[in-house]
């Protein structure tokens, strides 16, 4: 399993029946392939669906119904559309049950930082800022390093996306959940020892007696 | 994401006395009549009604005021209704007046996410009494606050079994931003249909919002 | 002619083609019966359809199907339906062209007063206060007077309905529009003179030299 | 209340240089194609962009920052479009980054004439800077001030001959508030239909707001 399954999968794991969920661009998207046996979720594409999967079947695209990330997907029978003012009510609003979104860096505080990197790339937020101020809950899902660099630092030397604390940040290493006292870790990847997180983690960890290895579902 | 349907009976029980009930309509069109009836029925007290007016003593809205369910009233017109005109002079009702287009952008920013409503209207009249004043731009706005309620009660046209909502005409009025405004949010659709047959472009109000669908009657 | 009639004659001459027309309950509706030949106009009625005529065929009526005071009307070809927050983006945006209303009271700085007698009747303003703060241009069609009393006045001695002056007054016995110096009188009805309609209007009234009898079409 | 219908080149003359120029679109998905085919043929310079995104430089948008017809964009993503990215580097086009969610709603304020938007979105990030923030209930806003445009240039599925419009799936996306929000919108549909065709119900921008409708290619 590589790193971006053991993320998505672990991610899976906290959709809960009913819920309507919003995957971010590129990595978060994957976790719609393991939503666990027995639970059904909504999925919202912020540019104006709920309801569909991807991709569509070979030779069927439509070029009026793609993901955010400009995919072409499919609808689902119950699907529905709306404009972008009506989706980011909904965002806004509190209505997404789970938002699951990449970062560039997460701190010691839960704030992550995704849109820009300045003097050097500047992406844009896209809907990331409203998704992070109005879900109930927001994932990071993110890789624990980039190019060596750790991705959790003790303080954002990047833009933050938003003021507000993430729920939780799965990675390929560990589960972090940020508390009032600092980032808990929470789980381990399987093989991976909390010595192996340490060393790739550039925030203090609160780290519990006995770190459990995070389930990753079944196939 | 199917839901079960449950009876209006079923709804009614949920809709505790006391709560802060939106109830869609105009003049009693696009008005749930047979959530009404079971709120009668089960002798609903002490509610607070936010919708466009309270319709006629025999229609709509108003029979629940006639009833004696309401409490309070939060909207834009009660003059078809001599009867709570009486009761509010009586003191036995209590009525808030809300302009009709500030009143569907506050319910809509209650159920958005947004800090309230800057509008125009109202301005240098007694709907301004009390609420803050802001210049923009050398133009002034009040400042006029979200509206969320404890239950949204929707009339639809056709619902599916996800939950996702049609309306007709002139019976959409405030039930799609209702929709977005209420914790526990239940629909009475005139017909309910397979997922699938209501195509993804003619949803009004997602199927996501809608916690209860009230079934057809036996 | 009639008094009400007189009103709505006058009031439709103001009409333009391709205009957004919203009607009030009452009187301002008998407008839609005379819009002049040749002039095409689309009607909004508030709680949600644009393009409708008044009434319906002989049993044809649909309970869904209603204007803004609970009649039945009939769609227009072309016609389209929304809900209530979508009508007043439309009205508070300004994509009325004329809204016509009726007035308890209007005063000589042009502001007016429909929708409380404070301790006697209280309606509600509905969706009156969101057209005048929000319609292009605002006309009052009310009777010069009620119950003997007139209807102009001097100052408001009920609470306005908006701070904003309105753009016309039509009543069965003049024109009067209001400007920075006051209440203007621009037309009579036929066979009315400046004295009639000074005795009956309790505002100061800015009377020209010579008042044209207002043009009121013909059928 | 017909409209005639315009050549897509006839609609690219009227859109001035320098205009605030509102464009529907997702990645170029509901994007006006043929109308910013016309705008890079009559060598349309200096305008500035309301929009989603930039897209990418063979796509939508992203054609017409490739052409040099683009002074400024107001998007909330870019990163599709080295081009807008490099151009931006460069200083050749003025990029201003709006939360998405913001953008529609600050649209839909500027066609709704409310005076502003007040979202936790961007509260404690750079967007906030230079901007009110404004304290409600204990929780925090920024006040985001109305957009409008000269023009918009919409894509529609279907148009009838009032100009009545429906959009299809996800290609609706800012097409319908920018209907609201411009002193000129033009609608570019896929089909044209005689009045009647389109039922009241579906239709998703009422024709009022459509000032002319760009016709079928002869």
């Amino acid at each position: 399993m590589d790193a971006k399954e053991t993320i998505a999968r672990r991610v899976a794991m906290e959709l809960r029946d009913g819920m309507l969920v919003n995957l971010g661009i590129g990595l978060p998207t994957l976790v719609a392939r393991f939503v666990p046996m027995g639970i059904s979720v909504a999925f919202q594409t912020e540019n104006g669906l709920i309801g569909f999967s991807a991709p569509p079947p070979e030779g069927m695209a439509n070029r009026d119904l793609v993901d955010a990330g400009g995919g072409f997907i499919a609808a689902l029978p119950g699907a529905a559309s709306f404009d972008s003012a009506t989706s980011f009510a909904l965002i806004r609003g509190g209505h997404v049950g789970l938002a699951v979104l990449g970062a560039l860096q997460v701190d010691a505080s839960g704030r992550l930082a995704s849109w820009i990197i300045p003097g050097k790339f500047t992406p844009g937020m896209g809907g990331a800022m409203d998704l992070v101020a109005g879900a109930k809950r927001v994932i990071v899902a993110m890789q624990h390093a980039a190019k060596g660099e750790p991705k959790l630092v003790e303080t954002l030397t990047l833009p933050p996306t938003a003021a507000r604390r993430v729920s939780l940040i799965v990675t390929e290493l560990a589960v972090i959940e940020p508390t009032d006292d600092g980032l808990a870790l929470r789980e381990r990847a399987p093989g991976v020892s909390v010595s192996d997180i340490l060393a790739s983690t550039g925030a203090r960890l609160i780290v519990p007696d006995d770190a459990p290895e995070m389930p990753l579902g079944c196939d | 994401m199917r839901k079960a349907a449950i009876t209006a009976e079923a709804a009614a029980a949920l809709v505790v006395d006391g709560a802060r009930v939106m109830i869609g309509g105009f003049l009693g069109v696009g008005s749930p009549d047979r959530l009404i009836d079971a709120l009668i029925s089960r002798g609903a007290r002490g509610l607070t009604i936010i919708g466009n007016d309270t319709a006629y003593p025999t229609v709509g809205v108003g029979r629940l005021i006639e009833a004696g369910c309401v409490a309070r009233v939060e909207a834009s017109h009660i003059g078809t209704n001599p009867t709570t005109q009486r009761l509010m002079s009586d003191g036995a009702i209590e009525v808030e007046l809300i302009p009709q287009g500030t009143l569907a952008e506050r319910i809509r920013a209650g159920g958005a996410g947004l800090g309230g409503v800057l509008t125009p209207t109202g301005v240098g009249t007694m709907v301004a009494q009390g609420k803050q004043v802001i210049e923009i731009d050398g133009a002034t706005f009040l400042l006029e606050k979200p509206m969320r309620a404890d239950f949204a009660l929707l009339r639809a046209h056709e619902a599916d079994y996800c939950g996702n909502l049609t309306y007709r005409l002139t019976a959409a009025n405030f039930n799609p931003v209702m929709a977005l405004a209420a914790d526990c949010v239940i629909a009475e659709p005139d017909e309910i249909v397979p997922a699938g047959v209501i195509p993804p472009d003619a949803v009004r109000t997602p199927g996501v919002l809608v916690t209860h669908l009230v079934g057809r009657a036996r």
